[in-house]
Parts: structure tokens; C-alpha cells; sequence
């Protein structure tokens, strides 16, 4: 009589997920390369005000960390994809696996680089802060804003992540789509682009497009935020997991 | 975030989803290559150390916003100027500083020039009753606040000179003052609102500056490069 | 006990059937060849089996279960092929220490040993490997992850003779040790009909024959002789090859039921009778009653 | 030993013909234990089940015995009873051998019994010095 080997979900799930972490530490070097790209662009400044007076020119050059933040997202959403792509199923299906082992495992994944993206992208606007301090030795650079409040840190750090849930979720239901079928591949973007050029057209569009935005940007409260980014989450994750559970590997 | 950068960042969007759709494969072989694992340990302490370090500056080396009251009484200073000035008594109005120059003019005519090709200083001239052969030129000039941060000590004056019957303005070469503004993280601000914090800024310029000439009766002003305005108005009216 | 169990698998891919109506049970602790020319549909059936691919229609049945998308299956299951998607950032012992963590029967001393054996430096990278090095590693994983479904799809893609050999030899010494369910798939029948048990050969999809090796070398005689002779004793039986030597004569392999006394005449007529060695058979049965590619040359 | 895969002679055969000719040089005496299957394997690089099956006729000929649990043993009669088989079955398929290529190449019957007869002496003087 055989004996075979009893293995729990949970079990393989957790040993997937800390082979990932070290399998696909590449991954935490890119976003070390877009955050530093992104550092760079934000030297520029994202926004100023000038105002010429006879041969003086009085100019207030304004930096924030939005390029940061929003290469982050793009960085996240990249990641989301690429961790849905053929080569990455396959190496999960190398061991011992299954659709919901690798998925969970992944899900973990995605959320600990979605943590580390928070942080990292808020930790970028001090870097930011720094360079321009030292650069300057601080003449002229205006105090409001500048040293980062504990309260304020945390409170980028945890919306900065939930934004990134959505956001790496949403990357990766793409993913599985097109994994799918590679029709999604057009598809995808031709529905992305056709709702941005509908709601240009026409308002009804346009307003339920916003009510959809504000839905998450104007709710200011921080644990309504978190339920609804959660919800969402996981709703959109639990669709990917469907769809690929019906799905082959290793074709 | 501003809306001049959405467009940048579907750009970049649509550039990244149509390479990973063509290069996913490649790109995923490629980065899982790079092992620099020093350089990412380089990269993560560096953030984690910043707001430490952050924390640890001086406050004092920033530029920090003028109270209110300076903000008012600076604001009134320019505002008033230039009203006052016209009346004739511009050493009246409050929180004005001045230069002044005195000239012995040889002759009966004045000329009034600037140093370079185009003059932006407002000058005012009024007639004195004697006619001593004095001029008295003084420049009138606020204090200067931008942004809420009292620049004054970084903006240049001007300088005037006579040589025969001309009176030179040097007015200072192009120049540059520049801020530099943090904004609050964005996403902090969803929940923290956007003044929760800290006051409001204001991106505004409060600054003034005139020369006011006083020349005896009997010189006769000439064609100059500036526009010169007599004051006080009220004796022109009244005449 | 059946570890495997097929009844009318198909797997089609559109009008295509990659895997059509095989019916076939691997019993448990059995070494099994999976032989077949290529495009025969080993692969798809192998993965098929290790849970990879979906089944058309038809039944398949791994441990008693739907092998698709198993977590028991896929633990007690290691597959085997030249496309392993190892990680690159791992070094080859990072791998061997994963693949400890996900197989609870893996025996890391043998694994250990075996890469040293063959000059496997575990401080390197798998796809700094040459094909036969990687194909090395991944028949080490598959042999000492211990699994009791062992699948080797053409695993020596690229090795050497002597890597082969070792291979050979370490996959019985450690079948006898650990024994357990090995399928494996070569077009090298000659190299491992030795170590194997039993042979499942497909064509198109479709079973032809499944038995133990030594049955398949009895299973068939091959006739040398002159045409007419060999025409005559060809009449009543069952003809799995015919080719024309050349000079009127012929080789022609018919299916073992010959007696002794047919023999004995045979031998006075001055027909060779042979046997046929099972790779040679198999080549016959997968190509059909043609003449082979002699026909070619003899019809052109 | 090395098997030959090539011949036409199953490997199971050879194994039972390898064990028969231990048997013969006296290697394995009566009642003594056998090879195991998986020995056999080992030895012969072969699948265990290849083994079990040349094992096993020689259990089907009496050459061995099974003590269970215990796995096979030699019957006390196996030299007799091998020294028979292969008188009967191989020296008979090697004579058959014999007479028939003698009749392609049209040697009598009495010049067959003249060389059968100059290699037998031939092997017996060599035996001698």
C-alpha cells in the first residue's frame, strides 16, 4: 500500500509563499530602480509659481512625492502582471502546488510588496527632503511641510499600500485574463481607453465614472477607506482565482 | 495630484502594459537575473534612515513664514505706497524703508537714464520751492514677502548716480529668488485633510519699490528713459 | 493497487486529439516506459497525469483522484522534463533546499551527493547550466524528491552517454531502495528497457500495446529469407512489418505464435528466424504495416 | 557478467541461465539461500520484476525452493537436475545446430563424427598437460 503524503493548503501556501519572496527578489530590485528614476524626475519639482517683477524673478518651485507615488503604482501594476506570466506559473508548478495554493501564495506575495511599495514610496519623500537639504544647506527652502510627522508617515504608508492593493489586484486580474486568452490583450486596454473617451463624451459616463473615483479618493475617513479598499481587493482577487483555477500550466 | 500629469502617467501606463505584453516573457528572465543584493540593502536603509535623519535637522537653517502681524503690516506698506506717494508725503507711510542720495546739480536741465535698456522702476519727481540747485533722490521699497517668507535680505537695490545733468538709475542685473515648497503627501492628505496640519500657503508676492526725486523749481527735465510722473497731483489739479 | 488509471482519456485541442481514448491502469511500484514517436501525445498524457493540463473527456485517475489541479496529487507527484522553471535567482543548492521544504520524502544526503557526483557546483545557477547540466539537476530533483508518482518526460534531453548511464543506474538503485510509480518517457528505448517493468506504447494518441518488457521481446519474430518462402509463411499471420532487402529478399516481422515444428522447417528452407529487440518492434509499430523509409528509396 | 540485450534470448533467461551456471560451478551449494530479486537487480542493472521472473522459473523447474518469508533457497538435486536441462535442451539445440550447418555445406554424416570426435580428444589432451 502506498503511502502517500497528506499535505495541507495552508501549509504549502506558506512554503510557496517564502519560496517566492526569495525566488523573485529581482523584483524588489526594480522597484529600487523606479523609485530612484522616480526620485530623480521629482528634482524638477511637480509644480511652481512665477511671478516676474521688473529684473527679479520671484519663483516657488513645489516637490512632492507624486511622482513616486505614482511610478509605485505603475511599478505594482507591472509586478501584478508579470507575476501572472507563463514562466512564473510555471515555476510555481515546478513543486508542489495547486491554482489556489499558488494563488493564495501569490496573494501574500502581493501584499507584502504592496507594503513594502507604501513604504518605500513614502520614505522616497524624505529622501527627496534630504537631498534637497543638503544640497541647499536649507536657505530657501520653506519650513511648512518639510519635516515629516510621524502621524503624517503612517498615514501616507497606509493609504499609499491600499491604493497599491487595489491597484496590484487589479493588475494582476489582468494578468489572469490574458493568460486566459490572449484576446484580453487587446481587449484590456481597448476597455480601458474606450471608457476614458466615453466619459469625455458624454457626462452621465463622466459623472459615474467620478462617483466611482470618489468613492475611494473623497472618503476621508481612514477605516472606511480600509473597508472599501479590502472589499474591493477581494472581491477582484477572488475573481482571478476562478478564472485560473480553470486554467492549464505548464502547457 | 496635479491634473498636468495625468496625462504623462497614461502614458506611461499604456507604453508599460503594450511592453509587457510584448516582452513580459523576456523581461520576467531578465529580472529575475539581477541579484544586487547589496544594493537593494543600500537602497531600503537609505530609506529607512531619512526620516531619522529628517528629524534630526536643524529647523533653524529653513526659511520660516513672517506672523501675521508683519504679514499685515508689509502688506499695507504696499498697498499704501504708491497712493501715498502721489499725495507727495511717501516717508509718511508706515513700514517703508528708504535710501537716500543728494546731488548738486550744475546748470538747468536734468536728464533722467537707466543703466540698462529697459527701465521698470516707477520714478516720481516733485519741484521744490527753492531753487538751491539740490537734487534729492530716495528710493522707497517694502519689505519683500513671498510666499509667506520674508525675502527682503535678497533683494537688490538700486543705485543712482549724477554725472553732469544726467542722473543714472542702476537698477540691479536679472536675477532670480527661489523657494523651495514641500506639498504634503497626497495620500496622507485623503485622510488627514489637506490643512489638517498646518496653516494654508499662499502663493502671493507682497513687494513695492519707487524713486521719489525732489528737484528745484527751475530745472528743466528733458526727455528720459523713464516715464516721470509729477506729484503731487493735488497741485497739478489745483493749478 | 493502481496508482494510474486511464479509461477513454482525450485530451483534443480543437479537431486535434492529442490524447485519444486511451484506457490503460499503471499499477503501483511499477517502472513503466511511456514509448512513443514524437507527436505520439506522451507529453500531453504525462502532464495530463501530474495535473497539469485538463482532460477533453474520459476519465483519469491518479492515487483515485482527479489528478487536475490536486494538491495531493501534485504533493506526491514530481514531473520531470528539459523545461523546468526553476527561479534564476536561486543558486542550484537554494534549490535543493526549496525542493526539501516541498517534498516530505526528500533525501538531501543522496541529492547532495549526486549533484558533487556530477560536478554540480550548488553555488551556481541553474541557467548558467549547459542542457545536459540542466537536465542533470531536474533528473536529480525528480529522483530524490521521492515521490510516489515519478514522471521523467525525456528527462535525458542533452546528456551525455555517461550522464545517461548514471542516470540509469541511480534511478533503479534508488527504485530499490524507495520503491515507487516511475513513468518514463524516451524515444531511447535501447538505454532504459533494462530497468523497466512494464511498456505502454502509444501512437496518434492511442494505445497500441501495454505489457512487461520481456512479453514485448517475445511478442514478435522477424523472417529473413527469399520473398516467395517468406510470402508463403507471411499468408495466415499477422504482419507487423514487411521490407524488401533487396535481391529478392525479404525481412518480414510477424507476431510470435510460431510452433516449434514451424520453426525447425523454417530453418530448413534457410529462413533466419530472430528476435526482435523491442526498440526495433516498437519503430514497426508505430510506423504501421509501410516498408519504412526503404519504401521510399525502393519506390522513387 | 555482462548481459547481452541484443541476442534473442530473454534477459530473464540469461539471468536463470547465469544463476544455473553458479550453480554448477558449486558458487551456491544445496539448501543454501539465492540472490533476491533486488540483488539480482542490482547485479544485472535490471528491473527487479526482470529478476524475479528468471528466479521463478527456476522455481517452475525445481532448481529452487521458496521457504516463505525467507525468499529462495537451492534444492539439494539442482546440479542434477541443471546438468539434465541442458543435456536435454541445449546440447540438443546446439547439435541441431550442428547437422544443420553441416547440410548447407554437404559434409557427410561420417566426416561430421571424424571432427566431433578430433576436438573431443584435441580437449582432452589439453585437460592433460
Amino acid at each position: 500500500m502506498m503511502s502517500l503524503t497528506k499535505i495541507r493548503l495552508f501549509y504549502v501556501t506558506k512554503k510557496q509563499y517564502k519560496y517566492k519572496l526569495m525566488a523573485y527578489s529581482g523584483l524588489f530590485w526594480t522597484l529600487a530602480a523606479v523609485q530612484t528614476i522616480a526620485i530623480l524626475l521629482s528634482l524638477g519639482g511637480t509644480g511652481g509659481w512665477n511671478m516676474g517683477r521688473g529684473t527679479i524673478l520671484f519663483s516657488i518651485k513645489t516637490l512632492s512625492n507624486e511622482i513616486i507615488v505614482l511610478l509605485t503604482f505603475l511599478w505594482a501594476f507591472a509586478v501584478s502582471v508579470i507575476l501572472t506570466t507563463k514562466s512564473y506559473r510555471d515555476g510555481d508548478a515546478v513543486f508542489v502546488s495547486n491554482r489556489l495554493s499558488s494563488n493564495l501564495a501569490n496573494g501574500a506575495f502581493l501584499i507584502t510588496y504592496c507594503l513594502i511599495g507604501g513604504l518605500s514610496a513614502v520614505l522616497g519623500g524624505a529622501v527627496l527632503r534630504l537631498i534637497f537639504f543638503f544640497s541647499t544647506g536649507g536657505l530657501g527652502i520653506v519650513s511648512q511641510n518639510f519635516f515629516l510627522s510621524p502621524t503624517e508617515l503612517a498615514a501616507g504608508f497606509a493609504v499609499t499600500t491600499l491604493y497599491l492593493l487595489l491597484i496590484s489586484t487589479a493588475g494582476y486580474l489582468c494578468g489572469i485574463l490574458v493568460q486566459c486568452s490572449k484576446v484580453f490583450v487587446v481587449i484590456l486596454p481597448s476597455l480601458f481607453f474606450g471608457v476614458l473617451i466615453l466619459a469625455g463624451r458624454d457626462a452621465g459616463i463622466r459623472e459615474m465614472l467620478l462617483q466611482a473615483i470618489n468613492f475611494l479618493v473623497h472618503e476621508s475617513s481612514f477605516i472606511m477607506l480600509t473597508l472599501k479598499a479590502i472589499l474591493i481587493t477581494a472581491v477582484v482577487f477572488g475573481i482571478a482565482l476562478l478564472i485560473s483555477n480553470r486554467t492549464e500550466v505548464r502547457k | 495630484m496635479s491634473i498636468t500629469f495625468a496625462p504623462l502617467f497614461l502614458l506611461i501606463l499604456i507604453i508599460a502594459l503594450i511592453c509587457l505584453a510584448v516582452y513580459g516573457a523576456k523581461l520576467v528572465i531578465y529580472i529575475g537575473r539581477i541579484k544586487l543584493g547589496w544594493l537593494l540593502t543600500g537602497y531600503f536603509a537609505l530609506l529607512i534612515c531619512s526620516p531619522v535623519v529628517l528629524w534630526l535637522l536643524p529647523p533653524e537653517r529653513l526659511s520660516h513664514p513672517v506672523d501675521a502681524t508683519s504679514l499685515r503690516k508689509a502688506e499695507a506698506a504696499a498697498q499704501n505706497l504708491f497712493p501715498v506717494a502721489l499725495t507727495g508725503r511717501p516717508q509718511s507711510v508706515n513700514g517703508v524703508r528708504t535710501l537716500e542720495w543728494q546731488f548738486r546739480l550744475d546748470g538747468e536741465s536734468l536728464k533722467v537714464e537707466s543703466s540698462r535698456p529697459n527701465p521698470f522702476l516707477n520714478v516720481m519727481v516733485e519741484k521744490t520751492e527753492e531753487n538751491d540747485g539740490i537734487i534729492e533722490a530716495t528710493y522707497f521699497f517694502t519689505g519683500a514677502i513671498l510666499g509667506m517668507i520674508d525675502v527682503s535680505a535678497q533683494v537688490r537695490k538700486v543705485e543712482v548716480t549724477l554725472t553732469e545733468n544726467t542722473l543714472i538709475i542702476t537698477e540691479p542685473e536679472h536675477y532670480k529668488i527661489e523657494l523651495i515648497k514641500f506639498s504634503q503627501d497626497f495620500m496622507a492628505a485623503q485622510i488627514l485633510g489637506e490643512d489638517a496640519v498646518r496653516r494654508p500657503f499662499v502663493f502671493d508676492l507682497i513687494w513695492e519699490q519707487l524713486l521719489y526725486l525732489r528737484i528745484p523749481q527751475g530745472v528743466q527735465l528733458q526727455k528720459s528713459d523713464y516715464y516721470l510722473l509729477s506729484v503731487p497731483l493735488e497741485k497739478e489739479d489745483a493749478r | 493497487m493502481n496508482a494510474v488509471e486511464c479509461r477513454d482519456l482525450i485530451k483534443a485541442y480543437g479537431k486535434l486529439k492529442a490524447v485519444n481514448e486511451l484506457s490503460f491502469d499503471l499499477e503501483e511500484n511499477k517502472i513503466t516506459g511511456l514509448i512513443g514517436r514524437n507527436g505520439a501525445g506522451k507529453t500531453t498524457l504525462l502532464k495530463i497525469i501530474a495535473g497539469f493540463l485538463q482532460k477533453t473527456a474520459g476519465e483519469v485517475k491518479v492515487f483515485a483522484e482527479n489528478p487536475f489541479n490536486n494538491l495531493t496529487v501534485s504533493a506526491n507527484t514530481v514531473f520531470v522534463d528539459d523545461n523546468m522553471a526553476f527561479p534564476q535567482s536561486l543558486r542550484l543548492g537554494e534549490l535543493l533546499d526549496e525542493a526539501a521544504g516541498f517534498y516530505g520524502n526528500w533525501n538531501m544526503g543522496l541529492a547532495k551527493g549526486a549533484l558533487d557526483y556530477f560536478s554540480l557546483n550548488p553555488r551556481h545557477y541553474y541557467h548558467q547550466l549547459s542542457k545536459g547540466m540542466k537536465s542533470t539537476f531536474n533528473v536529480v530533483v525528480g529522483l530524490f524528491a521521492r515521490c510516489s508518482l515519478t514522471i521523467f518526460d525525456e528527462p535525458t534531453a542533452g546528456m551525455d552517454a555517461g550522464a545517461r548511464k548514471d542516470f540509469y543506474r541511480a534511478l533503479l538503485k534508488d527504485y530499490l531502495r524507495h520503491p515507487r510509480t516511475i513513468i518514463l518517457s524516451s524515444h531511447l528505448l535501447n538505454e532504459i528497457e533494462d530497468i523497466l517493468e512494464d511498456i505502454l506504447l502509444i501512437t496518434e494518441g492511442k494505445k497500441l500495446l501495454h505489457m512487461p518488457v520481456p512479453n514485448l521481446r517475445e511478442y514478435a519474430l522477424g523472417l529473413r529469407g527469399k520473398s516467395y518462402i517468406l510470402e508463403d509463411m507471411a499468408n495466415s499471420r499477422e504482419i507487423i512489418h514487411i521490407s524488401n532487402v533487396g535481391d529478392g529478399y525479404a525481412y518480414l516481422v510477424v507476431k510470435n505464435d510460431i510452433t516449434e515444428q514451424e520453426r525447425y522447417k523454417a530453418r530448413l528452407v534457410g529462413v533466419d528466424i530472430t528476435a526482435v529487440t523491442a526498440a526495433d518492434l516498437c519503430v514497426y509499430l508505430t510506423s504501421g504495416k509501410k516498408g519504412g523509409i526503404d519504401d521510399v528509396f525502393n519506390k522513387n | 557478467m555482462k548481459l547481452d540485450t541484443d541476442i534473442m534470448k530473454p534477459i530473464y533467461m540469461q539471468i536463470a541461465e547465469w544463476l544455473e551456471t553458479e550453480i554448477l560451478a558449486g558458487n551456491i551449494g544445496g539448501d543454501e539461500k539465492m540472490y533476491s530479486q533486488y540483488q539480482l537487480a542490482e547485479i544485472f542493472n535490471i528491473n527487479p520484476a526482470t529478476a524475479a521472473k528468471g528466479l521463478s522459473i527456476l522455481v517452475e523447474e525445481g532448481i529452487l525452493y521458496k521457504k516463505r518469508g525467507l525468499g529462495m533457497f537451492v534444492s539439494p538435486g539442482a546440479r542434477e537436475g541443471i546438468m539434465r536441462k541442458r543435456r536435454d535442451g541445449t546440447l540438443k539445440q546446439l547439435i541441431f545446430d550442428l547437422v544443420l550447418e553441416a547440410q548447407r555445406l554437404g559434409i557427410p554424416e561420417n566426416e561430421l563424427m571424424d571432427m566431433i570426435r578430433m576436438i573431443k580428444n584435441g580437449l582432452k589432451g589439453e585437460m592433460k598437460s
